[in-house]
This record gives C-alpha cells, structure tokens and sequence, in this order.
C-alpha cells in the first residue's frame, strides 16, 4: 500500500473510489442494483458514479434481488464482472438459492470450467432505529458455503484495497460495509493504486496481555475498548480478519498464543455466528498457550427491535467489551 | 371521478361516505404529525408516508369486516389506520414506546394488531404476500367465511413470491384481493423502468381475475373492492385490484430533494387536481350529505386527535430494558 | 404436424432435416444406454430420461450457433447432446470419471462445456433462468450478437425467479428466448394441479411474445425457434416457447410403477401416435430424403456410438482424490 | 417416555407415525408440499398420510418453496397448524426470506401479538450421489437466527417423539431429517403416546475418556467409533443434542468436564458451522477441565462432489473419528 496518506475520505468515498477506479480500468465492470443510477443508492455510496460511466454501466434494477443476482452469475459466466448491490443484507435471503446453489458451485460443479467473477456489496450492522427487517448482520451464512469468499473491511483505506481486490478476483465475493459507517466512518486513504489482498489479517493496535479479535463495525468498538483498557494497564491487542473467508488464521493464532487471552467480536449473532468459528479456530490453534477459554461477543440473540433504548442493548459496546477483557484478565 | 354503476354508488351510503371521508382525513392528519414529528427530531429511524393514496386503503377497508384480515407494507400507517388502528397506540409504537401496537419493538414498519385482522406491515417489499394468502388459505380451511387483503406497491410486482402466491390462490380459490397500489415510483425510480407489460396481465395469465380502479376516489375503490372482496368471500376466489395513485411526499419523510426523479409540477397536478380527500369532499357537498362548515370543524377535529395521540406518545414510557429478550419465542 | 408456413419449410433443408433426426435417434439411444446402466447398477444416483421429448432440444439448437448459450435441467442429456457433446464424456461424466465433462463432480444433471455454449444442467429446478438471463445480458453488454436459451420444464413455471427475470429481459431487450418443455407432469403430478391460468399469457403479461409448438415436430420447433432466435439476435428482446411434449418413462430411471399418477394407456398413446422420431422419419421418406434401409442402419450405427461410449466410460478411471479439493475457487 | 419398545420402526415410519397421530388428534394440522399426496414424497416418507386425510388435509402444491412456505406462515398466523415438506434441505435456499424475516420475527415484532405456530420439515445429509445441489446440511443457517427453533433427531423413537412435540409448539420450527436414515435406520419405537421435550440432549451411551457430541446421521458414526475405541481401552460418551436451538448446553459441558476431552462431529460444513458453535460453548463452559482443545468435524469444505470416491471422502467416517479421539486421549 502505498503510503501517501494524506487525505481522509469516508467508508463510503473509499468505496466509490474503488468502483469507480475499476470501472475506468476495466470496461467489463457494471453495476446492478435497486436505485443504483441517479439515486445512487439509498445510501448515496454511488453517487456520481452513472454520471461518469452511464447507465449502460450503472443499472437500476426492478426490486427483483433474486433475478438481477442471477443475471449476475450468468453475465460472470459469459465476460462480464458485475458488482450487484443489495441494499439492506437482510435481503439477502432472497438472494441465497443464486449465490449459494448456484454462483459458489458452478465453479466446482464443472469440473474447473466456468467461473463466476462476482461480487454482491452488501451492507450489515443495526443501530439505525430500522427494526428487524434492516438492521441484521448475516455474514455468517455465507461465510458457512464454500465457494464463496466474504470480505468485511472495518476502515475506508481497506475497503477500497479490498473492493479492488474482489472485483479482479475470479469467485463470487460477498462484500460487507457497515451502514453506519458509510458517512461515519472517516479514515486516510492512500491516493495512489493499491490493492489489499484477501486472506491476510491486519493488527490494528499491536499489544500483548490480551487480543481483541474484531470485524467491521467491532474493529472501532475494539479499539475504544483497548483505550480503555490501556487506561487500567491492560495492553490489548486489536487484530482484524478482514476477510472471513479466506481467514487468516494464523495471524488469529499467533496473536493469542502471544497474550494468552482472547474475545472475539463481532456484530452478527453471537449463536452459531462469525464469532463461533473465530473462537473455535483460535482455541483449537492456541489451547495450550491460552489461560482462560476465547470468549465472544455478537449481537443478541433476539431481531433487533426499533425501540432505541432496546436496540442499543443488543449490540456490544465499548464498556462490554472493557468490562469482559477486564474480568478475563484478571482470572488468570 | 370513473363512471359508476348505479348500484355501486347506492352501495355507498351517506353513512359510508361521511365515515371514508374522516378516516381518509385522519390518516392525512396522522402522517401530518409523523412528517412533524421527524422534523422535530422527535421520532427514531425514518416513516413512509400515506399522504396521497388514503382512498385505496379506506375505500378497501370500508369493504371488510372488522375481522377480515388485511398484510400492509413499510407504507402502512393508513392501512392500519383504515383497518381500525388507534392513533394513540400507533404513535406510540413510532417513538418506540411501551404502548405501542408492538411494545415499540416494531416501529413504523411493523405495526400489527389481532384485534383489527392486521397481520401486520412488513418491510421487505412483497414479503407479505405469502403471508395474506396463507391467511386466506385458513379462512376457506376453518371455513370461516374471512377474506384476507394484501396490500403491496407497484415495486412488489418485482419479487417473484406474487406470481408463486396467485398462482397458488387461484389454483385453490382461497379468498385473497391482491391490492397494487401504484404510486408511479418504486423509491427513486419511475415504475416504467422497472415494470414490463401490462400490470393485470400479470394475474390474469393466472386465471386470476383484475381490475383496475382510480386510486382517488374512495367511492369507486369501495365499490370495486366490495365486489370483489363479496365475491371472494363467496367462494369465487382470488382477484387482483390495481390502484392507480400517487404519494405526494417523498420515499420516506427524509426525502427532500425529489427534483432528480420528478417535477414539482407533476407533484403539484396531483395535489391538486386529484387529491382524494378534497374530491371526496367535493361529493359530500354535492350530494347534501354535509356542509362546508361541517367538513371544516371534522378538519379541526381530526387534527386535535392526531395531536392529543401525539402528546400521548410522547408522555408514554419506553419499555423496560427487560423487554428486549421477551417475545423471542411465544 | 401442425400447418407451416412455406419459408419455414424451405429453411428446413435435407441436410437439416437428416441431421435432426440423427440428432434426435442419438438422444434416443443415449438415454436407452443410461436406463441400462441404470438396471445394471453401474451408475451412481439418478438420471432423468429425456426420451420423447427430443424433436425440442434438436428443433432448437439445431436454429442456434455453437457459441450461442444454453442452460439447461435435470433432465438435460437431450439438450447438451443436441448443443453439441460428445456422448463419451457425458457417460464419463454420469459414472463420475475423470474424464466426464466435470471431471465426475457434476453427474447427470450438471454437465456443462463452454465449448459448446453449455452453461451447465441445474439441478434446482428453475435455477437456471437468471443464468441463460444473464448470459443475453453480457451478449448484448459485449454486443457479440449471440443469443441465449433457457430450457425448463412446465414445472419451474412455479418458480417466481422465472416472472422476475421475463421483466428484465423485457425491459432490458435481452436476447434470451424461455422454452417451457410442458411434458404434463411435475415430478408425479398432473401440472394441471399446480399451474392455473394460461401458461404463455405468463410471459405476454411481461410484453414478452409467447408460442406455442408441437414439442413433437422437430420441424415446427426449429421454425419457430428459428424465427424467435433471429428476432432476438437482431436486438428484438426475448421470447417465450411453449413445447408440448411428454416422457415416456419415469420421472427418473427408479421411478417405474407410475400408475398412480398416470395410465398405461396415455403413455402408449404419446408413444405409438406422437413419437417424434418416427414422425419425423416418416417426413423424411416421404419428402424422399433418405429410405428405410438407410434409417435402419443409421440406427444401428447410433447405437453402436452410444454403446462404445459407454464402454469407453466404464474403462475410464475415477478422479484422483485430490481432486476433491480443487476448483472449489478459480 | 412409556417404555414399551416392542416394536421396530425405520426412520421414515416414526416420522409418518409422528405426523399421523398429531393429524388424528388437532384437526388443525396439515401438510404442504410438493408431491406429498399419492406419491408420498419422493422418499416415501409420508406415504398412505393422504389415504387416510384426503387432500384437504394433505396438500400436493406447485414447485414454489417460497409460496407455500409464506402461505403456511400465514395460515400458522390465524389458525392452521401446517407442516412443510421442503423435498431437499438444499432448497431451503428458497424459503430463507419467508422463514428469517417473516416466521422468526412476527412473534417478536408485534410484541407478541401474533404467533407461527409451523413446523417446516426437511432433510439433510450427503451420499446418494446427488451431487452439490442435493446433498447440502444448512441447519447452522437457521440456528443463527432468532425466532426459530432446530430439531435435528438421530433415532426413530426420538424423531417420533421431537416431531410430535414441534407441531404442538407456537413456534416456527425447522425439522431436519436425515435423507440416508430414512429408510436405512431401524430402531425401537414405544408403541404408546409419547413426546420428548426440545431443549434436552441425551447421552446414548456413557463413557469417560472423551465425549464424542454428535448429530443426527453422525450419531451413528460416533457410536460406531466409541465401538472402535472402546476395544483399545477408551471409554467415549457419546451426547446428542437432539436440538440445535434450545441447546442443552449444561449436558454437553458436564460430559466434558467429566471425560476432559470432546469431539463435536455434524455432518454440515465444519467452517462456520454448528460444530464451531457447540465446540466454543463447551471450551467456554468447560475450559478449566479440558486436557486438551475440543476438536470439530464436519463435511469437507467442498460442494459435494458426484463422483462416489470423492463423495466419500467429504463426509466423516467412524475411522476418522476413531484416529481423532484416538489421537486426542493420547495427548494428555
Ligand atoms: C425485498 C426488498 N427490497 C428492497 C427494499 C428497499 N425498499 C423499500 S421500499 C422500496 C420501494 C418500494 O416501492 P413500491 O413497492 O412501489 O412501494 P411505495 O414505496 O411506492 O409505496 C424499496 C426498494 C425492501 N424493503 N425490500
Ligand atoms: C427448487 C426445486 N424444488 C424441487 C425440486 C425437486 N424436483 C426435481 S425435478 C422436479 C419436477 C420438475 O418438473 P418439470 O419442471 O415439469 O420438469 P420435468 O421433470 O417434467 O422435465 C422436482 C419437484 C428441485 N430439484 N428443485
Ligand atoms: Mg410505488
Ligand atoms: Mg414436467
């Protein structure tokens, strides 16, 4: 990465950055989606991008997330590198039959044949008063097929290496952004190109009494924890996956072989979640260097009500995260 | 106005008409303090306001039995509120509050109430249409007599769940009206650039019979919707009706700056010229039913309801925190 | 035979005309070596036998070029054969050898060969319809004028993905073009319990031009496919094709007593009446392009091919075991 | 549960059975799927149900999952107590939307007011030679969410027993069947009334070297194994869950702590799975009494391959579970 890191942009100019970066490189990138041209996205994470490149390259799509993925698979099939935008993840339930049987499996299916160059942007995270139905995190589920790959960057320097990463890659990607930090969320961003690559982990804040093992939204949930933490003496280490799948699992490892002590976090459901399988890895990887059991952190296992001051309980803070490192420590 | 059979102007009588009129205008006045209430960064989250398009919900509702089952979508405030929903409890249900149809745990998009047949709003676009057809599918199993009415916007014609479900209900004859409101925008997006074909085409490949209805004015969606709803509850099955209509505000209430996907003009004709509560009104006068006076004093009324329901809101508590893990499971 | 115009008569060339009938006899014969393999228990799992709906697959891709697409079904050895494979790698395929089509991790339903435009058999039923649909998008994205053809049986009508996809097909003018293989039944269900309505109105409530085609007439289905193809290719969007057809034998090679669901008499009807090979040899004597004798021996020579094919598979060893793990990414 | 077990019952029959006792005694039960009238399901299971109910109780719908699963929410909301047939668990794909954010949330989002009471039955499990659309088990999938509840039986009197009390439940249950124990599995069924209680694990057999925590087909696997460990000298427990959500959780830490050691086996993908889940809650549960890291096992992470010799290495085998714990006691 190159390091000309003197500007600042949002997650979501990074990642229109990125889109756009690739479009111009590569006339085979188009963009399908629900209000993806003029509205550029309930979000405005596009905007701009079909005044640029037209709406023979920006498509809005009829509220068909089923049928406009599917065209995806078979427009990634035949030379084309579509990037489908599903606006809220929670939708993504209508998406899985063609992401799941079908784009993850064509590849293997026959025999090495075809390939599916696809990438879905989605977006996760809840606290924006959205109720059950917009506010979910379902990254797991796919994380679960293999086939597939998921990339869930936390800051906008990575999401736009990442992003460019995934379009050239040559599998159907599932892409990640937290809602709340598209306009949030505001980060350096190197200006020359750069690509990051999938599977390599980053330490975000380099420790050594315990690691935070944290994804997307949890990396900044982590890291004001750690402030905590330090405040008290603990040195905690933040490490970010970045991409769930490919997962780098011994930066994971490594990391909580050196402090001894681990929670993972993470902003799907704690329950057969992202942080199940983190935890997992980490222990089977580390046991015997480990002083107490990886704990995780995921959401509540409940739909994420609207009422705020309930929807506020159900996604880890800071202080949860403060206080569990805190007791962790302190056992051993 | 569309032509009417005499009948189905009889249908409607002055009781109906003055009844329409006010619940038209209440849901007008109730989306009058949601807008309010957002600017007044009173409310948590967004709301996808009704104005507009209060003739097809009343004018349907009208139509059905108190126990007759209607799905809404995230545009519900109105269908609720035809259906027989109390503005005190949906308001309190869109600040999130204890009170609420839902406890606040479901917000604007998800207001729900037995005791009025609502099965409930629901905010993925057309994800209620299996539910109303299943509803549908009870009545003629228990044999009960009921109709259930699915209300969804044009952009549902999107999801392929619609033609799987009229297929279905007509394969079966289960009492269901699919209500397509067009509003002409899907969001951002002028339903012509997402909408092939012809809309009642769509359910009548599927045997399922459709009409369509001026979505402003109440006395010709009442009188197609009784029709139809009648018939269904007869044993004829399913039917298709589609409502030509139009929000005069923006995708939710935080859409402002509309000029990118329509004109102000366009919003103006409508308002103007089309305005269901105001022809409405226009019919009452004509017809001797009331006076100008009368509908001014109903305006005030109205009004001082909606407000009386919002300060009720707002003195109302939140739930308690304990709330959050309850209702998981039943 | 249904009536056809004189021009699409005269397209159908001798040459055409003996090349879709070996086409047809060899779908015939392969699907008689899978039944065989099948009552040997030398094949692993399944096969769903296209046998009597032949004149479909031929009639088509007999109208299309090599490069043009197609994705196809569970019951997809007629389509891949008619677009172009070699029966030796399909029955490699189907005894999951190396030397299959997948390399043995496909099987029957989802050979696929980007050498002859095979997008792939798909074993969810309707799975296929985004892809064939995104597959005329890149077409006319990359305008490399090359059309592309879904085959589905009358049971993925159910599927809502087919409704979302004849939308944006219609509205985006893609050249794709449906072909609905009506062969009466759903697994063992008559379709006329689960299909209401009418089958092509399905697709003109889209805007999208819908035929019907004798699925038993090779020649009616090409000049109807071809018509439908070269309007696609010249940029006039896609279309519909019903194909009335039937199959002779099980839903899969296991499914042997079918008398609860359909008579004896019906299949003998379908085929001693309608079978399109013989109705289509029949043509070609009397149109005096080839004899009797020269028809026999092609038979004997089809399925000679067909049973060196299998030999060829049998022989052919399995994957190595590393093989398991790779191609799970490109 | 009455303890006359006089009789024998496939898979199949006590899931019929099951089905056919809650139908005789709640008028209010019905079946929708696809051919399960005359045909009985393609895997016989429900066969003579229709005989006995007639079609207005067994209902043969067109191939549209998502249709008929959002018709049976509905129809669970105001009345009905229906029990879907989705054929292969692969197509549960289709029915993501109408099961996730319809029947989990509804209880939930209308503060209780309405409820689903529905059961949704399908299968899972590889080696039939079906291939990568067919041989999926995507029960993790919905343990992730919320709402619903996942019942995943390993024997004939338990499948009998678990199924009865689902269809009585108010709940939305997802009830997953092994398509290779349906006919191949014979086991005691009591022949009296009985229902078994979600929520409550059972130790089939008891041992005190290590638990072997298994699942639906893979119980079988893990007594087969503690066969095979037992005759070189080690003792293993064998636990099912029975139920993924509600989780006995204390009955799978207590055979841990007591054996030190435990092996999570299921025959869905093991990453990001239900093993990863059951792993990280008897390490956290547990962590102080292992001697070692609970290990997982799980399908290859591979589409399902069709050829049989690459079929059979992607699920596990008693061997391979035996040289595992095998492996495992002999490292502390
Ligand atoms: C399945 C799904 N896709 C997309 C959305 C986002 N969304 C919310 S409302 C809306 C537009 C709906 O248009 P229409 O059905 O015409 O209803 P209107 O808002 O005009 O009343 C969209 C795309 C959603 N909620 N659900
Ligand atoms: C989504 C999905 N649902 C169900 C099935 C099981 N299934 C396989 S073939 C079939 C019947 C298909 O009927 P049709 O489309 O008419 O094709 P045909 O077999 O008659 O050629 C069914 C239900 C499936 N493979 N995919
Ligand atoms: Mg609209
Ligand atoms: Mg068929």
């Amino acid at each position: 990465m190159p390091d000309t890191t003197d500007r600042e942009l949002t997650f979501a100019q990074a990642v229109r950055e990125a889109l756009a970066e690739e479009m111009r490189h590569d006339s085979r990138v188009c963009i399908l989606g629900e209000d993806v041209a003029e509205a550029g996205t309930p979000f405005k994470v596009l905007s701009g991008l079909v005044e640029e490149f037209g709406t023979n390259r920006v498509f809005d799509t009829p509220i068909s997330e089923a049928g406009f993925t599917g065209i995806a698979v078979g427009a990634a099939m035949t030379g084309i590198r579509p990037v489908v935008d599903i606006m809220f993840g929670d939708f993504l339930t209508l998406t899985m039959d063609q992401m799941v049987n079908q784009a993850a499996k064509i590849h293997y299916m026959s025999g090495g044949k075809w390939k599916v160059p696809m990438v879905l942007r989605t977006t996760l995270g809840a606290s924006r008063r959205s109720a059950a139905q917009h506010s979910q995190s379902l990254h797991a589920w796919l994380c679960h097929v293999p086939g597939l790959k998921v990339v869930i960057p936390s800051t906008p320097a990575d999401a736009k290496g990442l992003l460019k990463t995934a379009i050239r890659d040559e599998n159907p990607i599932i892409f990640f952004e937290d809602k709340m930090m598209h306009h949030k969320l505001k980060g350096p961003v190197p200006t020359g190109e750069y690509t990051i690559p999938l599977g390599v982990a980053e330490v975000k804040r380099v420790g050594k009494d315990i690691s935070l093992i944290a994804t997307s939204s949890m990396v900044q949930v982590a890291l004001g924890a750690a402030d905590m933490l330090a405040e008290i003496g603990i040195s905690a280490e933040v490490v970010d996956p970045r991409t769930l799948w490919p997962l780098d699992e011994k930066t994971l490892i490594d990391s909580a072989k050196k402090t001894s002590r681990a929670i993972v976090i993470d902003e799907g459901y704690g329950r057969y979640g992202v942080t199940s399988e983190l935890a997992s890895v980490i222990s089977e990887g580390a046991f015997y260097d480990l002083d107490g059991p990886v704990l995780r952190m995921g959401a509540m296992h409940v739909p994420i009500p609207f009422s705020p001051p309930l929807e506020d309980l159900t996604v880890p803070t800071e202080k949860m995260l403060f206080d569990a490192a805190k007791k962790l420590c302190s056992k051993s | 106005m569309t032509p009417q059979t005499e009948e189905a102007v009889n249908m409607f009588s002055k009781e109906l008409a003055l009844h329409a009129y006010r619940q038209m205008l209440r849901i007008r006045m109730f989306e009058e303090q949601v807008n309010e209430l957002y600017t007044r960064a009173l409310m948590p989250g967004l709301a996808h306001l009704y104005s507009g398009e209060e003739a097809i919900a009343v004018g349907i509702c009208e139509a059905l039995k108190k126990e007759d089952y209607v799905t809404s979508t995230h545009r519900g405030h109105g269908h609720c509120l035809a259906k027989g929903a109390t503005p005190n409890l949906m308001f309190a249900e869109l600040l999130g509050k204890e009170a609420g149809y839902c406890h606040g745990k479901g917000g604007s998009m998800h207001i729900a109430d037995p005791a009025t047949g609502n099965l409930g709003a629901n905010a993925i676009v057309g994800g209620s249409m299996g539910i109303a057809t299943g509803a549908a599918f009870s009545s003629k199993y228990l044999n009960n007599g009921l109709v259930a009415v699915c209300f969804f916007g044009e952009g549902a014609l999107g999801q392929g769940l619609l033609y799987e479900v009229l297929n279905i209900a007509q394969l079966w004859k289960l009492p269901v009206i699919y209500v397509c409101e067009n509003n002409l925008y899907n969001e951002y997006t002028h339903y012509s650039e997402t909408t092939a074909g012809d809309i009642c085409a769509r359910a009548t490949a599927f045997g399922v019979k459709a009409e369509t209805v001026d979505g402003q004015d109440v006395q010709a969606v009442y009188s197609k919707a009784k029709q139809l709803i009648d018939d269904a509850r007869a044993g004829g099955g399913p039917a298709f009706l589609l409502c030509n209509t139009y929000r005069y505000t923006g995708h939710h209430v935080g859409d402002i700056n509309r000029e990118y996907y329509r004109t102000k003009q366009e919003e103006q004709e409508w308002k103007t010229g089309r305005d269901p509560i105001q022809l409405h009104g226009e019919r009452l006068l004509h017809e001797g039913f009331t006076d100008k006076a009368t509908l001014d004093a109903l305006e005030s009324e109205v009004r001082e309801e909606m407000k009386a329901a919002v300060e009720f809101a707002i003195a109302t508590p939140y739930p308690a925190l304990e709330e959050v893990e309850m209702h998981v499971y039943a």
